[in-house]
Parts: structure tokens; C-alpha cells; sequence
């Protein structure tokens, strides 16, 4: 089902865990849909590098991977250059996912945009190209089922 | 991989090497099309009689209330649909549950779209229909009532006798999808009142791509296959004899060593069972304690999703199956998990163990032990444990 | 019984001993359901992705385009009863021939008590149809044409890409059962302007209950069984992956060798035909002389009854068919028979031979030389042959 | 499919043949429905006993072996005693037939009654008991389907 790529960022996900104090946090996805993604950035002030980069996730293999493959592609870019790390690059990088699974990496360029505007919001600042995060966490996860 | 713990005997079974001699003849040597007049045939001929009379028998049934079919869904696409457009005149009302197989559900669907109207009886927290519910639910147009013998992925066991006696009472028909409980569990469908039955052969250990229907007799209905006059012109299709000999071979293997299978089978399931409820936190059993398949453990593991953990337990060469959304294609979790009240997020961290008779509990100490660990590995990487963490530290 | 020389390959087939080594493995080893996510299951996924690229080759279509079935009535049923009530809102018209086999016919009088119009083509006395009637039968309301490729009983060939190409011209969706034809003569979807296609496994030495359906992307077509997503939704059902498996190697097999049975067999054929012709006296050879299955042999001996004659080549070890309505169990003799124009009494008289690749010149000298005795014995025995006489003395 | 008796008569038909200037012939069945017998009684003037008796049958495995079974029961009786022999005596006889040939053993039955009708149609006598069978040779032989 999933490529070696893929299987590699899963059974070894880099950079998993949290950053203490992070210079931004994004959290995306949804638990009821069984996805959630929460990135977070180490940002230097001065140079604008992403210094580091954690991640936790809860969700499929090709969320895991995705998100373990996303931290990888954006440590030590700036954070505009991170901002053009696209889901399609996320892909590539992992040697394809099964079209079911592409929505992962959707979540996964989300994930840094969101942790992207968490940055710029508590600094302030504005980043060219980031807008608003759509960031569905805690929507909707009580069971809605009516039949 | 070297190791392999296969507990996903509820999706498939292995074909049993007996039941594997008992076919091969019937490919290359007795190839013969049971039908034909000359006596080539006639080993077929009687193969395929001798099954059914075999199936009859475990079942209290009579030899020709046995249809063989394609499979499972076939069976139940066949009783549902043909008993519908059979019944018209009388009623276009159905009465199903909401744990029912997709086979079921689906079907009714394409009945709903048919211009029959179906009532998806609720569950309570253990997958258990209510009898009053479903007697309140008959109504004079009530054409048919189907409800499972066991649940798939929790393995509750309905109260069929007493769906049969309310069924019989209110001169409805009652179908029950048994392709978890035969050859699981005793079944007798005189004293359980049933009309309809469907059955999969590779859930005991028979061969995939073969099944049948028991159909009472005095039950009309109309055939869904239609063609030649097989199986008294209510199933056409040229015999699959290896796949109706092998299906007969691994209900009697079954059968013969059903009370044993139970008890082994229960023993090992509640030693799974009470390890996992024990030594894993947060952890819930899906399904009725007691009223359950002797080979189902359904456990949810809170801030887990459940296709991360079959990947891992593949990786230690467990086979298993979750109700979790990304393993079944869909976007949503297991409908019978929702039914049964759990949130999404929860249904998503499902998993389904389910043993055979040669699961030893060496098995599934194994199995635990590195279920512990996954657990807790999952655990750590997921932002939902993090934030549950984080709000009792307050 | 000794000799056994199996001429009833129309019937059935034994499955080759090189299909049966390809399906073995998945009885007892990769016994797994290939929809599940563990990488146990990867075998058995391949190898059902395998088989479905491996047909879709031989035929000149996608992979997407084929969807396993139970077998050749079950496809039959799916094109005709999903084509009809997904399309019932631009017609319910729908259009076939006499000699179709019961798998349509039945499938299509099932389709007339539920508000569909059905018009049966006559066939001329070698039993193909008309392309003028065909076109001349076309209406607004038109939504199937269903013409199959090849009849089972008396090996004629209908004019497929011609039916194929009526059918585009005019927008109507164009069916044929191909399951006499399938791995017997080449067949290209694409070429021919085929919809669907229908097939079973077990009529080209792969096993019983398994087959396929060919349907053009394009085709809107609901599922016939309902249930799980196997088949992308449109066949639900646990794969039967040794089925599916050993189809898929009997058709490559077939395919590979197609010319030289083609020519094997027809020589063996035209041999058996002509000796009949030849040696014995008031014999009609029914079905083309030239559009005809490499395979088939079908006659009329007057004044014999089928039955009788079967059970005499029985006696003599060999295994051969007939349209007697005794042999069908029912009243009237092969409806096919009747389609072509013979009286009842001639029909009754009928004999079909159907060759496989193994079958030898011997093995043909051997049965007329039989038959000629038998057919003597039958008619010494026959109140019509003695009228005849008497008749012919005067 | 036929039983071991069934297999004899059919593969050994007793009394094949038949009888020149018989005292009496009966056929009955029909070529459209795919069967026809034809029975041959020589019987004794005086004693009315049939002394010999011949048949041909146009028709499946059961037909003629219930036309063989018939002939031999009859052979030897008395005209009156033969009229007692019914389908079932022979299907008796012949240790049953399946329940789709049950019509071949009345069949033959009826070949008796009627050629012992064609005889006492010949004498001018009456067989009590004995009604004009419904022969229907010859009848609706035309080809006849019309859908
Ligand atoms: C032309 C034709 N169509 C359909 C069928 C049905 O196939 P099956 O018996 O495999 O379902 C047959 C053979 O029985 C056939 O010869
Ligand atoms: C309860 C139930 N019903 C029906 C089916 C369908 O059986 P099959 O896949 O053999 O058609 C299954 C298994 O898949 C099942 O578990």
C-alpha cells in the first residue's frame, strides 16, 4: 500500500515531540475525521530560520509520515521559503501516497501554515502569501450521527 | 517476515487441509458439471447432494431448504431483495438494525431508493437490538424483519429465537445474516423460528467465493440469479462443486469440535480481554461481555487511530483489523461502532482480534505485550494524548 | 467404467493442471481477504490485481473495466436487471435473440413481469440473427441490446462487431454473454463496440463459480450485490482469490495457445462432422457450417430420442449433451433447437459434442463408430423409424 | 439417476420388436413431447391369454424400460388380468423412477390398455373396465412454438 519512503517516516518518524516555549504551534485536522496534526516551530528571531522543528500526530500511517517528511522539508528554511513547501513536495519527497491518502498531505502543508500564523500573529508581523489557517481542531467532534 | 499471528479469522480463514483433500478431486478428476445425465457426473452429483443433506442436518433443517450461493453478500442481497419485490403487494416496510453488515445495509439502501421503506432498529451500548423496539416497530405493511445473528466487528449475538418467536407472532418473515455465527455457534432455525438464513463459507475455514441460504420451505420467493434450473430453479449457475463440498467438509469439522472450539476459543479471548482491560489504560471492550463470539476481542484505545496501529502490529506480525475510518476507505469510522455511542475519535482508535481455535495464548501474550508498547508509543506522538495529559496536570 | 472421452466441454471443463497449481497457494497459505491492510495480504491483493490486468490485456480493455463475479449467469443478471432499472427512465425497452440461454431469457422474462418490453429476434435456421431486424426492432425507448457471442448449444457465431456498431450508431447499450466464446475465439471489446461482457470461469479449463464482467468506463451501472467496496462498490463480496487466480492463468493459457486449438480442433471437428454426415443416414447438422466454435458439434438423428442416446454413449464412455426435453427437465426440447425452425420431434433427437484441445481423432473415430451402432439399435427399437419404412415401402 | 433394474430394461428391453398381424396394437405418447410406445399383443382366441407381446418405444431411458417391464408383466396373463397392471406395478417393478418420469410408467399402462382396446375393437367385445384410451399419436406433431 504504502512506498518504502513512506514506511520509513512512519516506523522512524523524525522530529517527533513538542519544543517548549515554540515560536509557533498549528494544530489542524480533526479528530472525528481521524487526522490531527499539531506542528511546532523553534523560529531564530534575526534570520528567520526555523531553527526546529516537532510534530505529534494522531492519525494513519500517511498522516504520520507526512508530518515526519513536512518537519523534515521545512528545518533550516527561512520561514518564507517554508511557506513554499507544498503538499505536491511533501509527496514527492515520500515517493507518492495512495490517492486516498493525498488529503494527509494536505494536512500536513496546513499544519506548518498554521504554526506559520501562529508565529506571525504573536509577533505581529506579516508573512507575503499565509493567510488565515483553516483550523478545524475541536469543531464538531461530538458524535452527529442521525440516520 | 518471519512470524505471523493471523487474528483476523472474522474478514477470512484459512482453508483447512482437510477440507482442502476433500475439494481437489472435484478440479481435475470429478471436473464434471453435476447436472449432466451420464454417469461421469454422478460422483459430482452425489457430492453436492451429500453436502447439502450435511448442512441440513447441522442445522435442523431439511435437505431442500439448502441453496447454495456465491457468498455471503449474495445471500443477502438474494433474501432482502426477492422477499421485497416478492412482497409488494403486501408491504413495502422493512425492519433491519443499524449494526447490520454492509451487505445489509447497502441493500436496503437500494430498496430505500426502490420505494420501500426500512427502520434501522437502535442498539444499546453492547450492540444489542431491544425486543420491545423491535415489536413496536412492526407495522401492517411490514414485509420482513432482518436482523444479524452476530456482529462482525463486536461480536454481539442477538436474541434470535426471540426475534424469530415476535417475527412468527406477527406473521413477518425473519431473515438472519449468520456468516459470523454458523459454525461458530449452535443454530437451529426450527427452534429459532428462522425463515431466512445466509451463510459464507470462508468464515469457517471453507473456501472463499461459495455460501448458501437456508429458506424455510412454504417460503415463497422468487430466484435473484435467474437462469438454469439449479438449486430448483431459484439459484442458476453451474455448480461450484469443490466450493459446495469444500463449505459442507468445514461445517462438519466445525461442528464435531464446536463445544471444544468454544470453550478454547472463550478461554483464550478473555485472557486477551482481561489483559488488554488490565494492563493498558484507557482502553475500552466493544460488544457484550457475555453475549459474544467466543473468537472477537474489540477493544478501543483512546487517542490512538487505529490503521497506525495495524501498521505496527503488522510490522511484529500481527494481523489484525480496525473499524477506523482510513481502513475501511471511508471517511467515516465504523458504523457499528457509532451506533453502539462511541465518538468518532474513539471508534477511530478500534481494533478487532479475532482467534481461531489454533490461536494459543502464547499468541495473544505475545500480541499484548507488544500491543503495550505500540500503545504507548502512539501515545506519545499524539497531540490528543498531549492535551488530555496537559488538562489533568491542571 | 474405462474409457471416459468427455465431449460435453460445454458444459464444463476440468480445471488445467497448471490453473490448479497457480490457485493452490491461496487456499491454505495466502488465504488472506486481499482488502485488508496488513502486508500479509499483499499476495493475495497482487495477485487479484494481477488477474485483472492479465484479463483486461487479453481483451483489449482497462483493468478498471473488469469486475469479478460468481460467474457467467451471475454477470448475465447484472448487465440485464442493473442496465434496466438504471436506465428505466429513458426507456424500458430491451432487445435479445431466441437463443439466448436461459440466463438471459429467464433474467429477461423476470424483467417483462416488472415493466420491461422485451423483443426476442428470430434467428434463421443456421441461428444468427438479422442485422436489419435488429436495427428495425431499435426504438426511442431502446436501452439494451443483448446478443450473445457465441450459442452454447449449437456453436454458432453471431456477428458481434456488426451488433456492436448497430448499437453505438443508435446510442443503445450493447451486451453480449460471451461465455462460450471467451478464451475460444478472439475477442477485442474495443474493436467489436462492446458495453459489457459476460464470462465464467469453468468454460475454458479455470474453475467454477468464478467469472467476470467487462464494463466499458462510461457505463453507469448500479451494483447488482450490494455490500462491501470490493469491485470499486459495484460487486460486493470477499474476493475468491484462488477463483479469480486460476481464471485469469486458464485464460492466459487459453490465449496463448488460441490459434493452434482453433486449428486443432476445428480439423477435429469437421472430421467428426463429416463422418456423421457421411455415415449414417437422416442426420441434420444444426448450427453454421462456418460461424461455428471450434469446439462444437450438434446434430439431429430423426427418429431417436435424446436421453436414450446419451445413456448409450454413456455405456459406452462417452460423456456428451443433448436438447431432449428429457435431458432438460422439462417439456419441450432446447428451445434453441425450435428457434432454427426443427419440429419438436426432429429437436429431440439432438446430440451436441463439444470437444476440448485433448480431444483426438481417435478419440472421434471412437464415438462414431459407436454411435452408428446406437443409433441403429435406437431406431430398430422406434415406432417412428417403422412408420418411416412402412411409409417409404409403399 | 435410474436404478440398477431401470439400467437393465433400458440396456436388454425385453420383447423389442414387433408382431405380424398382432391381435392387437396400441401407441400412444406424443413425437412433441418426446415420447411414443407402441405395444403388440398376440393373444389366444379361446383363453385370452396373451401369449406374446412386442413393443417399440420412441423415448427416453425410463420409457422404454417401463415399456420393456410392462410387456413382461403382461405376458402370460389373461387380457382381464392385464388390465390390472398398472403404472405403479411397474414402476414397482422396476425398483422405482425418478419423480420426473413417473409419466413414462403411464405410459405404459395406457400402451396396454390400448392396444387390449384395439383387439376387442377388433373382436367386437367388451373388456369391462376398459374406456377407449386417449391416443394422441400423430396429433400436434407440427412445430407449433410461437412466442
Ligand atoms: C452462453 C452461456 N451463458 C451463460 C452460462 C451460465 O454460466 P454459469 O453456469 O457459469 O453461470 C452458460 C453456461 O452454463 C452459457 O453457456
Ligand atoms: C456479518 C457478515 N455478513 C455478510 C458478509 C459478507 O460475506 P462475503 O464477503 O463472503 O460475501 C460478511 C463478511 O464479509 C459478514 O461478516
Amino acid at each position: 500500500m504504502y512506498s518504502e519512503k513512506v514506511m520509513d517516516h512512519f516506523s522512524n518518524p523524525r522530529n517527533v515531540g513538542e519544543i517548549e516555549n515554540a515560536s509557533g504551534v498549528g494544530t489542524v485536522g480533526n479528530a472525528k475525521c481521524g487526522d490531527i496534526m499539531r506542528i511546532y516551530l523553534d523560529i531564530d528571531e534575526e534570520t528567520k530560520i526555523i531553527k526546529d522543528c516537532k510534530f505529534k500526530t494522531f492519525g494513519c500511517g500517511a498522516a504520520v509520515a507526512t508530518s515526519s517528511m513536512a518537519t523534515e522539508l521545512v528545518k533550516g528554511k527561512t520561514i518564507y521559503e517554508a511557506l513554499q513547501v507544498t503538499n505536491k513536495a511533501v509527496m514527492e519527497a515520500l515517493d507518492g501516497l495512495p490517492p486516498v491518502k493525498v488529503h494527509c498531505s494536505l494536512l500536513a502543508e496546513e499544519s506548518i501554515h498554521a504554526a506559520l500564523w501562529d508565529y506571525a500573529q504573536k509577533n505581529n508581523i506579516e508573512i507575503p502569501g499565509l493567510s488565515e489557517p483553516k483550523n478545524d481542531i475541536h469543531e464538531g467532534e461530538e458524535d452527529e450521527d442521525e440516520e | 517476515m518471519n512470524k505471523l499471528i493471523y487474528l483476523d479469522n472474522a474478514a477470512t480463514t484459512a482453508v483447512k487441509p482437510e477440507v482442502f483433500e476433500k475439494m481437489k478431486p472435484y478440479f481435475m478428476e470429478n471436473y464434471s458439471n453435476p447436472s449432466s445425465v451420464y454417469s461421469f457426473a454422478q460422483d459430482a452429483k452425489a457430492a453436492v447432494d451429500e453436502a447439502r443433506d450435511t448442512i441440513a442436518n447441522l442445522i435442523g433443517a431439511k435437505s431442500n431448504e439448502i441453496y447454495f450461493t456465491g457468498g455471503g453478500s449474495e445471500s443477502d442481497n438474494w433474501a432482502l431483495i426477492s422477499t421485497a419485490f416478492a412482497k409488494k403487494d403486501k408491504g413495502n416496510h422493512i425492519i433491519t438494525s443499524k449494526i447490520e453488515h454492509h451487505a445489509i445495509l447497502h441493500t436496503c439502501e437500494y430498496l430505500e431508493k426502490n420505494g420501500f421503506e426500512v427502520t434501522y432498529l437502535d442498539v444499546d451500548e453492547n450492540g444489542l437490538i431491544s425486543l420491545e423496539e423491535l415489536e413496536k416497530a412492526i407495522r401492517p405493511t411490514t414485509i420482513l424483519i432482518s436482523i444479524m445473528f452476530a456482529n462482525n466487528e463486536i461480536g454481539t449475538i442477538e436474541p434470535i429465537k426471540e426475534i424469530g418467536e415476535i417475527a412468527k407472532k406477527h406473521d413477518v418473515l425473519f431473515h438472519t445474516d449468520a456468516v459470523q455465527a454458523f459454525a461458530h455457534i449452535p443454530i437451529n432455525v426450527k427452534d429459532m423460528n428462522i425463515d431466512m438464513m445466509s451463510v459464507s463459507g470462508h468464515k469457517f475455514h471453507g473456501p472463499k467465493g461459495i455460501g448458501f441460504m437456508y429458506l424455510r420451505n412454504g417460503v415463497k420467493l422468487g430466484a435473484f440469479v435467474h437462469g438454469g434450473s439449479q438449486e430448483r430453479s431459484r439459484r442458476a449457475g453451474t455448480h461450484n462443486v469443490p466450493g459446495i463440498v469444500g463449505m459442507a467438509e468445514a461445517a462438519v469439522i466445525a461442528h464435531k469440535n464446536m463445544d471444544e472450539n468454544i470453550k478454547k476459543e472463550s478461554e483464550v479471548r478473555d485472557h486477551l480481554i482481561n489483559r488488554i482491560l488490565d494492563e493498558i489504560p484507557y482502553v475500552r471492550l466493544n460488544g457484550d461481555r457475555v453475549k459474544r463470539l467466543p473468537n472477537n476481542v474489540n477493544c478501543c484505545f483512546r487517542f490512538v487511530e487505529g490503521e497506525s496501529l495495524l501498521i505496527m502490529l503488522d510490522q511484529k506480525g500481527v494481523c489484525a483489523s480496525s473499524g477506523s475510518a482510513c481502513t475501511s476507505g471511508s471517511l467515516d469510522p465504523s458504523h457499528v461502532l457509532l451506533a453502539i455511542g462511541l465518538p468518532h475519535e474513539i471508534a477511530h482508535g478500534s481494533l478487532r482480534l479475532t482467534l481461531s481455535e489454533d490461536t494459543t495464548m502464547e499468541d495473544v501474550d505475545y500480541v499484548v505485550d507488544e500491543l503495550k508498547k505500540i500503545i504507548e508509543r502512539l501515545r506519545s506522538m499524539s497531540p490528543l494524548y498531549e492535551d488530555f495529559v496537559k488538562e489533568n496536570q491542571q
